[in-house]
């Protein structure tokens, strides 16, 4: 039992801080406003085989969840404005399909539909305005469709490439990949994955907002002294300590469990890890932003970009309270159940 | 206590809502929303038309002049109607400060300019380096020598942050340090300053609220003496004049009256509104906006007989800001995906009020310096800053 | 439009101020533990005319509810182990029945049930351990009973002079006040009541409590000076203010709507007082306890017993939650509604 | 990172749990309720037989002893089992340190003790004038003149708060003040006490949570200068072994798994577990209890890799405390009336954790100075106080 990454896990996490911080600065993040897709960082991601990376071994993957969570968490730190978390949670449903190379390699981004479709339209696909493959599922049936990425989203606060997706138009081609029951488990193991990446992406988020925070407040004075050397702000940036390191040891935590094949447990802590991150990183960019100050709200500074995408990233699934209630479901059996 | 509504105030009330129906327009909402500047000037000289700004503030040692009450339903009711009236309130504001402290030449120079809504003013106090600690301000203003028969000429250097309006503004207040030797809060003098000088620039700060402010430059600025606010020196008895004036009165607390309005209206358009747990949330606002009203209310009526409300001012925008917030975070997530969109017909407000309500717990003093405040004055606890 | 206490109404809260500080010292409260009832006290508050208050001024009352709050804030500064808010909401329903002098002079005392019966019981009345007429909504009659009072109750976290009463023994008396629609209109208004009278016995229960804790904080020197200094201890208190003045404000209105012949908005804005003042109460006391730190938590000191009393009052209605939805329902109306 | 569970560890706690199952009975538990003492001689000394505190915690410089995670599955599976484990823990506790740093005569005459569950230790350090501020204890201990041939004697004089189980307890390990003229920390002694010496009297004092503590006075008490625990002026160096000895394993902060389970236990029987509000709620508190777990297992896994655990154990007390205070206040909103009441058979447990649960973030460092301790030593935020 260790919670310290292995070795092999810091040498990974490294390569990613490097490759993100030296790719990722936040001009690109800025850049990519409002449409929040960098062609130029995804074509680098796919030159470094990171499309790929959930997929099998022989599909040019073999990743597990803990190096997937190294990832995310870094690319939440920089706020990298390419799909990843929808990308790589859809791509593993894509291996028999035809587009399966062209997932593994880059040259086709996929997305997930997490709400099940109206009339064949998925609404807000996290991904959906730069995807060329979303799978959904359209009433009974799991399905992964081809189409032109619109390459356009509307304004939203995240700047995130949300897009609405009409999933039974078969022109560009369509496959079902399940039915019945089937498809519904499978869709729900598709959201469970999106909400792991998407809790390792805003712990890395909270933790480089947190960390600015210290910074500015270490830097800037009133009253004669570092705003941090008042307890008024300590106290406030004390306590998002233990959320933070907790979001990072319960996603680690459903990362290896979904490693060592226990699925319902991994599945439960990864709704978890995904419902605490969504909160801890909500309350760690408002103090953010907060003691920041007049500052903070101008969007000449980068902490209000932290804000805006820790609301808009986990929000695209709905409402966290509908998903608490499945969480109950799960912990305590269905009401009137057994 | 008695909560009946005074007969006058609540007939300003239906006044202002009268004028309100007939100028303000929807294209005026939505292009201060676009651009982010909360001033229209036809609504602006519209309102100025009637009156209502020459009338002012009542107060000690005035005559005439609108009860602080009515001034409070009047921007309460603004609000309310989402009409662009920031440059409304800092020019109803600096008029009040510069028609009890103003020399003969600002009453007779800019005044009337105020009144007819002819210029609006803006506010220089905060600077990059002092922001809850005003009376840090660090702007010179050096007097400048030479013939002693001509008026004295202040030499301004600096920079004034979140000078909101300076780009419509004809006129900005000023705090600057003329002696840098003594305590902070004992070397500072006002101005009063026409945006026009030579030296004067400014540039655009947008912010996460959508609010368009600005940072204004003052590079060796020659301003007259006679733009002088008050003594030399006494830069911060006019500052207390201006908080006090303000206090309270100006403004709009009840965002979250207008949010849980328009999120009633959403949510019963699409059905949430059946969902339990989403109406306890949204009780729970109502419950708030309930107690945010009145605590808004007090430093009016204390105002409006008289008084001066101190901490009274603080724990209502203390209350009122936080509850905002509470409301914004809540209406977020209850509205899922559909909050996050961003324009008209969307559920822009919902992406609005998550954006706008973090500002609203810094300016006009962070809640840390609210809370400060009320620990000082109202709890009795020893200073601690 | 006047937010200050008239000079009537000072002049009543400073004669039942002097009341309770004379005669509810902190000893008696602790002297009725565990039963919570003072009879002593009780008799002389009779002997005042206190318990006919609420009732017509030709029953002998004749107070408005702006009166009654003032009473009832005092009597919760102080704790007072007598139940007032039961009896006041009881007796308002006691006007036509044979005990009505004996409410008024307090030779009897009242008690409201605030649930439906099941099966003729009444679970936890408040005050019902030392009432000798209850009122309850028994199916679709509004019922008084006289009975014995047990003048015991189970051991509770408030030390409230709870109890389970039967309501369908006539043996001492038992009058049907009403009987279907009207019978539940007027239990719903009997509850108002009790909410009404109990938000402003936590308003002064929560005001006395802050004053304990910015009195302490100022005594209790830590690092070399009063702990009331750092601002970690400054923040928490100076947070806890708005929310006092705002239930403060909201009870008196709510009581002002009532005394002006608007009994909707005040029925609606006294849930609203309850619902905030619940919470107030919780987190005021929670806090003083706290300031006061390891002495806060022994039951030496005397604020143990306000974080008690702010929990164990308001609760016995039930869960919070189900009353914020029916507020929701006289808000927005019913689901499904128009 | 590796969740696996150590083997080694796992076999403890199957260990831990089959003695539970064999030794403590409901009699116990209920007695320990009702007298506040959570210590039950019959129990401590069962287990003391097994060797398990002879055995004691691995260290740096020790031979044997248990791995600190194993202690802290200890006392992890004790808490859960509502077994009395105060006696044991302070017990430990003051053997550790006691291994560590106490003379020849301690550890022939006292350890033994503690190994065999003859005698258990309370612990002496706060004081009515120094809680929060432990180095601030005025506690006199005075070198008594005397023979030079004689052993010296120590002269101590005042009263230490919280000593809980001193009333059951043999020793009590006692921080006095030997030189007042020089910095706090400095001027200190630590001293291990008999309870029967001359002079040592206490009072009960009774907790809101229900457990029973002590003031204990000392007037005229005259300590041989065996009794003394490390340097003389050395006592702070003592407290941070202590301290440091302490941090993270002993004792129980997994409070909200028991609180869940008797609730969902219940919720279930009276059928408030079909109300999706209250699912919503026990969801919440199941979050917070497995991050609460992670957090609380990080010092006793990095004191058992030989590291010292320090932010990391206030991290852990701070949310776990935090934690259960928000589920406490939960499930008293959440059970209703029923949840008021206090005896066995009823929702006794939620009235129990609401009165209980504030006391944690008192005992062992208020969360303020578990967030200044963050502030300082994670963050690198100044020092405050």
């Amino acid at each position: 039992m260790d919670l310290e990454p292995t070795e092999d896990q810091k040498a990974v996490r490294s390569a990613f801080s490097e490759f993100f911080t030296d790719r990722c600065p936040i001009s690109v993040v800025r850049a990519a406003e409002p449409l929040g897709f960098a062609a130029d960082l995804w074509r680098r991601l796919a030159a470094m085989g990171v499309p790929g990376m959930a997929l099998p071994e022989d599909a040019g993957g073999g990743a597990s969840r803990a190096d997937l969570i190294l990832l995310l968490h870094e690319a939440g730190r920089v706020l990298a404005p390419v799909p990843l978390s929808a990308h790589l949670a859809a791509s593993r449903l894509l291996l028999d399909t035809p587009w399966c190379a062209g997932v593994a390699d880059g040259t086709l981004i996929a997305a997930p539909a997490l709400r099940p479709t109206v009339d064949g339209l998925a609404r807000l696909v996290p991904g959906g305005a730069v995807a060329d493959v979303v799978v959904a599922l359209d009433e009974d049936e799991l399905v992964a469709v081809r189409g032109e990425a619109p390459m356009t989203a509307p304004v939203n606060h995240a700047a995130a490439p949300l897009a609405d997706r009409y999933v039974r138009d078969d022109r560009g081609g369509r496959v079902v990949l399940a039915r019945g029951e089937d498809a519904a488990r499978r869709h729900a193991a598709l959201r469970r994955e999106w909400q792991l990446y998407t809790a390792a992406t805003l712990t890395g988020l909270a933790e480089r907002a947190l960390e600015s925070a210290v910074a500015y407040t270490l830097e800037r004075e009133q009253f004669g002294k570092p705003i941090g050397a008042f307890q008024a702000v300590q106290q406030g940036l004390a306590d998002l300590v233990g959320p933070l390191d907790g979001i990072r040891l319960l996603t680690a935590r459903a990362a290896w469990c979904a490693d060592e094949g226990d699925p319902a447990e991994a599945g439960r802590l990864a709704v978890m890890a995904f419902l605490a991150a969504t909160e801890v990183a909500r309350t760690t960019t408002y103090r953010a932003v907060h003691f920041h100050g007049g500052y903070g709200v101008t969007l000449e500074y980068d902490i209000q970009l932290y804000f805006r995408r820790a609301r808009g990233w986990p929000l695209v699934l709905g409402d966290p309270d509908e998903e608490y209630r499945a969480l109950a479901d799960d912990l305590f059996g269905a009401v009137g159940g057994v | 206590m008695d909560f009946r509504p005074k007969e006058s105030v609540e007939e300003f009330r239906r006044w202002i809502r009268g004028f309100v129906a007939e100028h303000l327009t929807e294209d005026m909402i939505e292009r201060a929303r676009r651009t982010g500047t909360f001033h229209d000037w036809g609504f602006h000289r519209a309102l100025a038309a009637t009156g209502v700004i020459a009338e002012g503030m009542a107060g000690p040692g005035r005559a005439g002049g609108r009860d602080p009450l009515e001034l409070y339903v009047f921007f309460d009711e603004l609000g309310l109607a989402d009409a662009p009236f920031y440059g409304l309130a800092n020019t109803m504001l600096v008029a009040g400060v510069v028609e009890q402290i103003g020399s003969a030449f600002h009453l007779a120079e800019v005044l009337p300019r105020f009144h007819r809504g002819e210029a609006i003013a803006a506010l220089g106090y905060s600077e990059p380096g002092s922001g809850s600690d005003v009376a840090a301000a660090a702007t010179r203003a050096e007097r400048v020598p030479g013939d002693p028969e001509d008026e004295p000429v202040w030499l301004v250097n600096g920079q004034k942050m979140f000078t909101t309006l300076v780009h419509e503004a004809g006129y900005v207040i000023l705090l600057t340090r003329t002696d840098p030797d003594v305590a902070k809060h004992r070397g500072l003098t006002m101005f009063l300053v026409p945006t026009d000088l030579p030296g004067i620039s400014f540039q655009a700060v947008e912010t996460m609220g959508g609010d368009r402010t600005n940072i204004t430059y003052f590079a060796d600025v020659r301003v007259p003496d006679r733009w002088r606010l008050g003594e030399v020196h006494g830069g911060w008895d006019v500052m207390k004049v201006a908080l006090a004036y303000e206090r309270g009165v100006f403004g709009n607390m009840n965002q979250g009256v207008s949010l849980l309005r328009r999120f009633t209206r959403w949510a019963t358009e699409t059905g949430a509104m059946d969902d339990t747990a989403v109406r306890k949330r949204l009780a729970r606002i109502a419950i708030d906006n309930e107690i945010t009203a009145l605590l808004a209310l007090r430093p009016a009526l204390i105002a409006s007989a008289g008084g001066l409300p101190t901490t009274e001012g603080s724990i209502a925008k203390l209350y009122a800001s936080e509850a905002y917030n509470r409301a914004a975070e809540a209406c977020l997530d209850m509205a899922g995906p559909e909050g996050l969109l961003g324009e008209p017909g969307d559920a822009w407000f919902v992406d609005h009020a998550a954006r706008d309500a973090p500002v609203t717990t810094i300016y006009g003093g962070t809640s840390e310096i609210q809370r400060n405040n009320i620990a000082e004055h109202r709890l009795g606890l020893p200073r601690s800053r």
